[in-house]
């Protein structure tokens, strides 16, 4: 499967940016063994899945406002099929992390993240969340959320305008698109569906690690 | 003034007089109650603030104290202790009922104890938390450990304090919060309606509110000690973050501070640009209240139509200053660009068009039976808990504690422009309501007399290229939409502050909610805590 | 008695005038953008900043002067200037540009930097279409490869004389 | 077909659908897990002690009150569908019984019954 | 033509012709079933993107645009979203309740749901008693919010459920005495003969009491379905998302179409008493003949979903305009001021019935 396979309503694909990263995401799925040409019933679901992502509300600061924004009238993330937000992590698809996360804020994120059920994504709002932005000098602040947990779609911008989350949605819709959910790793204790995101003694695969090995890479 | 000296110098021999201009008193710590005491017989009765500053050789507590009958009068008080390993000094929280959290935060960021606080449990940082950050000799260094484990609530719940026993020894007590078998739920830190991370730890019978521990710093970003490290330029942008919604306020009030201290001669242009843009911001942040408070009250319709025409001043900020939420506009000496040629008739535009949403708003939200139900006699502040609590602000001011800062001293272009200060008697939820929408009123009303009126000039002054500040302690208050929002600077005359300290409106609101919401219910809770409309990283910083 | 139904026939009047306010704004036009529709003609605020781009001309030349004032000045590191040194023609070496990294993931937008750069070598512009799947795709060259900076009269290239960008602090 | 059958083949029809759509998400979708998943969910702060405690009387004394009048409208279904047959007396043998619990309700009212304390 | 009974007999004759008895009984069984299931589903499908739709042009919005041509898949989108979601292993909760509630509710709802009489021929449950089982069986509900509530071991579904259940028996007493009113009207339990004796006639325009209990009913009904401003056990802004916090993927979706259908069957309810279900609307006198025959033309399913939809937006509309009550305002509402309404309404009902009909006629 290549990237330009994956449509999105009124969006071109060279309109997105970071497409090698995705292309090198489908790669590593094939590559994994869990083949990724989508069967038809696959096609549905992750059609009804990218358009139906309800986001838990889940706000620290700034970034919180804007996240209101689009909810509301002028941006409107409704419009995706998004606007049910929920207050219970069972049943939220998505976290938009708005805002900083402290020291003291960051293993209830994590217990959060946890609550939720999978399928699961993260989207890191703002500086604060993507790399502690304007406070990663602090003492007590993390520095960029993917310490905590695995994120999917980072959005730079302090806070972000309203579209820019409407962007950074769609590209995680694009993400959504290339699962696979009967070729999906499966749990070697009891033999259920995982997703790639927790190892099987239930730890988690954070993309810190590979990101760090990437900016070593491209320093040189 | 002399008057206020004399009576403080009659009750305490160490009294000295430090600063000519302002009453600047220092007190020896033994005498600090005492002083303290007649000082609040004598009518000084709201304690502004209270801040820790740590000397090396000593730390020294400075209060700002001023009168709520005549909140013109103005004073710093400062004590200190030379006992840097340990130091304790007596409590004024039973004097003013503000003074519990201020003495808190001082205990979390320094390490000073209260002597008869009741309560000195760490406000924002973990109870497991090493160190005290804000110490000169504290490493600042972000470092790598992010704990996995939710902090024990157990140990947020046992609650030490201080006291003298009969020999005059320091005996260390300890109390728990909660009963064994009390019902109690956590409201937060993700919770739709505390309006940020505020954790509420809430004692129920039923539907019925028997206690609020609230907690704070689940948004703790440390930003007065990073300011401590970033020249004065530099450490504006941060000021947007603490109370994002009033944040150019917020800017206003560092860049007047700084500009005072340095002596600077702000242009007319940037004054009068300046103020309506604090206006506009303070709409912006009373429409944000108000909507979010429907929202809280289960009224999601209203919520939209508030942020639906919040857009409008959003769009205003964007076409000048370039940003939406954060404009990032203030600069020490004016402002940063010129206002775009739009501007002023975007603005006139505005004016007549939010005055008819806000007749719908009133149709819609406040003639409405269940919502009126609901608030009238519900969350009842009486004048003098407000003082006491220093709950200013539109808060205060709904319960008729004339407190606008905009009278008071006024700053930028509020004294050339004709405007009512808002004031109702009841004190309750519906009162903390209308103010809002009433003083959005008021504030177009401000923007209208200012709009055409923006003088030709310089829209910056002449700033050295280095900005440093003379040594010496500044504060600057403003009103920000929330209250009294205050900036204490003491500088030693170099590029970057030596201590800086914001008082936030929004933690006294917070401190008042236990108080205000006891034997309410839930709902009134959610409601009440829509109408104080704090917002949380103004409190953790 | 009178007072219950005097009440609620009130209070019926009241909430009737309340859905009579939804029902205005039922028909009104809607004020939703449809940005991703709307994305070739929506306005964008010239003023908006959204991200930071070194100015060029059409030589691919670039004003930068690699005097780091900018990433000095930038409350939190998010500017990166790395300069080497070159040898003119005449002999002398100087230091000039190689990369100039920008990192958009912790960028806070305050605009210190542009007003601190006393050449107007960067500026902003209104792309806000940042999000991406990998964190290291925010760390962007700004100076595309090839280029160079303007080749300038001696006299004006010396970042001495700007006391009106007001900002920088170049004197020490 | 009669009535009864089919309430019989609905509440069947209620079960089967339940139970299906139970299992196909117990099959299809995906899982994982972790030591905090199961945990109750509050705010994301650990929960304090049992939820299962005793709880106010409150709301009991409305499902009291609900009780008695339930009854009520139980008794007085089979007067309303012959109302018309039965004639003014029909009502004034009605209003009877009904007088007795209205004067309850005045009662209940009265005494602070109905207020939510 | 237009009408379903057509296609039902035909299949019935159809089945018998080729099939033993038996066999024909079981097949007609599993298709009243399947039948139900899909009308079932279709219209929580409908009624989701109604309300997503509605809600966004009440509050200047668009509402989903993006799913299909102007959002119109965005239910099918949701379904297929929420039936592949995990549903989560809890460890402290009661197993055997927290899934029992799922039953109660979803059996309340459908059974209730089966009593209504979408056309002239289409006629589910039927039973002579048919208002009493309407009120009996979908108190089910209310049971299975209150076990839900109390066996996620969690406070603030505790405290969810405990409002649910205050509430919900409140209401069912103003919504059960406005029942009584039109039965005293009709003179039958039976839900077809009541809308039998609106041939000519529907009950609202016959007497001016019928109006008071129509209000009645649709608040208390609307009070019933959880639905704002009596969202209390629900109460997002309170209780973060109420009684069904813990239960996630599918077992949370059929709650949330357990919610939707109630709404219409409310309204369905409503419509088959007051607005004369499936009865086209005819006025009653000699000159109007042409226009009941066009009325008549009109096909009498489409009659019952017209009217049924019409109470469902009525229900929106309250829905998206009003601030939630807090639980004194409700029971306030109930105790004092529907209780006594409804029960002088049914009086003077009865009185007109008995005393100022046959006064006049």
């Amino acid at each position: 499967m290549e990237v330009k396979d994956i449509k999105i309503k009124s969006m071109k694909t060279e309109d997105f940016r970071d497409n090698e990263s995705l292309q090198k995401y489908i790669d590593e799925l094939e590559k994994g063994g869990f083949g990724i040409k989508v069967a038809p019933l696959d096609k549905v679901i992750n059609w009804g899945r990218s358009y139906s992502v309800w986001p838990l509300t889940f706000a620290t600061s700034c970034c919180g406002i804007e996240f209101m924004c689009v909810a509301a009238a002028r941006h409107d993330f409704a419009r995706f099929g998004f606007e049910v937000t929920r207050n219970s992590p069972r049943q939220a698809d998505v976290i938009f992390v708005s805002g900083t996360i402290t020291k003291k804020m960051a293993p209830v994120l994590r217990r959060l993240y946890d609550e939720m059920s999978e399928p699961k994504y993260v989207i890191a709002v703002g500086g604060c969340a993507v790399s502690g932005g304007p406070f990663k000098s602090s003492y007590h602040v993390v520095d960029g959320v993917d310490k905590i947990i695995p994120v999917d779609v980072y959005v730079p911008g302090c806070p972000p305008r309203p579209e820019a989350m409407l962007y950074a949605m769609m590209q995680l819709q694009r993400k959504i698109r290339v699962e696979s959910i009967f070729k999906m790793p499966k749990n070697p204790e009891n033999g259920s569906v995982i997703l790639s995101k927790y190892n099987s003694d239930g730890t988690l695969v954070t993309p810190a690690s590979e990101t760090k090995q990437i900016e070593e890479g491209g320093a040189e | 003034m002399e008057k206020t000296l004399k009576m403080i110098q009659s009750v305490s021999s160490s009294c000295t007089k430090i600063d000519a201009a302002d009453v600047m008193v220092s007190v020896d710590k033994k005498d600090l109650h005492k002083v303290c005491e007649a000082l609040y017989k004598d009518g000084w009765d709201y304690l502004i603030n209270l801040t820790a500053v740590d000397n090396v050789e000593n730390i020294e507590i400075v209060y700002h104290i001023s009168k709520s009958s005549d909140m013109e009068k103005f004073m710093v008080l400062k004590t200190n202790t030379t006992d840097v390993e340990n130091p304790i000094i007596e409590t004024v929280s039973d004097i003013w009922k503000s003074a519990n959290l201020y003495e808190r935060e001082a205990y979390d960021f320094f390490g000073v104890r209260f002597l008869n606080h009741p309560d000195m449990r760490r406000l924002f940082l973990r109870p497991d938390w090493v160190g005290y950050p804000l110490r000169k000799n504290y490493d600042n260094t972000p470092n790598e450990g992010i704990p996995s484990k939710v902090h024990d609530m157990d140990a947020c719940e046992d609650v030490p304090s201080i006291t003298l026993d009969r020999h005059g020894e320091i005996v260390e007590n300890h109390t728990k919060l909660f009963g064994r078998n009390e019902y109690v739920v956590n409201f937060g830190p993700q919770h739709p309606s505390t309006h940020g991370v505020l954790h509420l730890r809430v004692s129920l019978e039923g539907e019925t509110i028997k206690k609020i521990d609230p907690n704070f710093g689940y948004i703790h970003r440390g930003i007065e000690k990073m300011m401590e490290s970033m020249t004065y330029p530099q450490m504006l942008f941060l000021t947007e973050r603490l109370d994002y919604l009033c944040g150019s306020m917020n800017r206003h009030a560092l860049c007047m501070c700084v500009e005072k201290a340095m002596g600077l001669e702000i242009p007319k242009r940037a004054e009068y640009i300046r103020t309506i843009f604090d206006e506009l911001n303070r709409i912006a942040s009373h429409l944000i209240g108000w909507a979010c408070m429907c929202n809280d009250m289960g009224s999601i319709t209203a919520f939209i139509y508030g942020m639906r025409d919040r857009e409008k001043i959003m769009d205003i900020f964007q076409e000048t200053a370039g940003g939406r939420l954060m404009t990032n506009y203030y600069v020490i000496g004016g402002v940063a660009q010129d206002i775009h040629p739009n501007f002023v008739n975007r603005v006139k535009e505005f004016i007549p068009y939010l005055r008819k949403m806000i007749k719908e708003y009133h149709t819609l939200f406040t003639g409405n039976p269940i919502a009126r139900g609901r608030m009238i006699n519900c969350g009842l502040l009486k004048k003098e808990d407000a003082i006491a609590l220093g709950m200013s602000g539109p808060n205060g001011r709904a319960s008729g504690w004339h407190c606008d800062v905009r009278k008071i001293a006024p700053y930028a272009a509020y004294s050339e422009v004709d405007f009512k200060e808002i004031l109702h008697d009841g004190g309750d939820t519906i009162d903390r309501y209308m103010i809002r929408l009433e003083e959005i009123e008021e504030s177009l009303k401000i923007i209208e007399q200012l709009i055409d009126k923006i003088p030709e000039g310089d829209f910056r002054a002449k700033v050295p290229a280095i900005v440093k500040v003379p040594a010496g302690e500044y504060y600057q208050r403003v009103e920000n939409a929330r209250g009294d929002f205050g900036v204490y600077l003491k500088s030693t005359g170099d590029k970057s502050p030596y201590r800086i300290k914001f008082r936030s409106p929004s933690m006294v609101a917070v401190s008042g909610l236990d108080p205000i919401c006891r034997d309410t219910k839930i709902a009134d809770l959610i409601m009440i805590g829509g109408s104080l409309d704090y917002v949380i990283p103004c409190i953790d910083r | 008695m009178k007072k219950y139904i005097k009440d609620l026939f009130s209070g019926i009047y009241a909430l009737l005038q309340g859905m009579y306010i939804t029902n205005l704004n039922f028909w009104r036009p809607k004020v939703t953008e449809q940005y991703p529709e709307d994305r070739q003609t929506a306005r964008q605020f010239e003023r908006f900043r959204g991200e930071l781009v070194f100015d060029m001309n059409d030589q691919n030349e670039h004003k930068c002067i690699a005097c780091g004032l900018c990433a000095r000045n930038c409350p939190n590191q998010s500017l990166e200037v790395i300069t080497k040194s070159i040898t003119t023609e005449d002999g002398k070496t100087k230091k000039v540009l190689d990369k100039f990294l920008y990192d958009l993931g912790s960028c806070t937008f305050c605009s210190v930097c542009t007003q601190s750069c006393a050449q107007k070598a960067i500026k902003w512009t209104n792309n806000f279409e940042h999000a991406v799947f990998n964190r290291s795709a925010l760390v962007k060259q700004l100076n595309p490869e090839g280029s160079k900076a303007i080749e300038r009269k001696p006299a004006v290239a010396a970042p001495k004389a700007a006391p009106a960008a007001g900002q920088n602090e170049n004197q020490q | 077909m009669g009535s009864s059958e089919i309430f019989v083949v609905v509440m069947i029809t209620a079960v089967v659908m339940v139970l299906a759509a139970i299992i196909i998400g117990w099959l299809l979708a995906p899982k994982s897990k972790n030591a905090q998943k199961g945990e109750p969910y509050e705010c994301g702060i650990p929960t304090r002690g049992t939820s299962w405690l005793q709880f106010r009387p409150g709301y009991y004394l409305f499902a009291l009150l609900f009780l008695m009048f339930d009854v009520e409208t139980v008794l007085l279904f089979p007067w309303a569908t012959i109302t018309k047959t039965l004639g003014p007396n029909g009502i004034l043998a009605i209003l009877f019984f009904l007088l007795i619990l209205v004067l309850g309700l005045a009662y209940a009212w009265k005494k602070g019954a109905l207020e939510w304390k | 033509m237009l009408e379903v009974g057509g296609i039902l007999s035909w299949i019935h004759e159809a089945l018998s012709s080729s099939c033993p008895e038996w066999l024909t009984l079981l097949i007609e069984y599993v298709l009243i079933g399947v039948g139900f299931l899909a009308l079932y589903a279709l219209i929580a499908l409908i009624l989701i993107l109604l309300e997503r739709k509605v809600c966004a042009y009440y509050q200047c919005r668009l509402g989903p645009m993006r799913a299909g041509f102007w959002g119109l898949l965005q239910p099918f989108a949701d379904m297929i979203k929420i039936l592949m979601k995990e549903i989560i292993p809890l460890l402290k909760n009661d197993k055997f309740l927290f899934f029992t509630a799922l039953f109660l509710v979803i059996i309340g709802s459908l059974c209730t749901f089966g009593a209504l009489q979408f056309s002239k021929d289409l006629v589910g449950i039927d039973f002579n008693v048919g208002v009493f089982y309407v009120l009996a069986i979908s108190s089910l509900g209310v049971l299975g919010i209150l076990l839900a509530g109390w066996s996620s071991n969690n406070k603030y579904t505790m405290i969810g459920a405990m409002r649910a259940g205050a509430q919900l028996v409140s209401y069912e007493l103003s919504s059960g005495l406005s029942l009584l009113t039109i039965v005293i009207l009709g003179g039958t339990m039976q839900l077809s003969g009541l809308i039998e004796a609106q041939s000519e006639t529907w009950f609202l325009f016959q007497t001016p009491f019928t109006w008071i209990a129509m209000v009645i009913y649709l608040i208390a009904g609307h009070a019933e379905t959880n639905r704002g401003p009596f969202d209390l056990p629900e109460a997002e802004s309170e209780l973060t998302a109420g009684y069904h916090i813990e239960y996630s993927g599918i077992t949370f979706g059929l709650f949330y179409v357990g919610e939707y259908v109630n709404m219409f069957t409310i309204a369905g309810i409503g419509t088959m008493v007051f607005l004369g279900g499936w009865q086209p609307f005819h006025i009653n006198a000699e000159w109007a003949a042409g226009f009941n025959g066009v009325m008549d033309m009109i096909p009498t399913w489409l009659w019952f979903f017209a009217k049924a939809f019409g109470l469902v937006m009525l229900s929106l509309w309250v829905r998206w305009s009003f601030p939630r009550l807090r639980i004194d305002q409700l029971l306030h509402l109930e105790w004092k001021i529907l209780m006594p309404i409804s029960l002088l309404n049914m009086l003077l009902m009865a009185l007109w019935v008995t005393v100022l009909v046959p006064l006049f006629a």
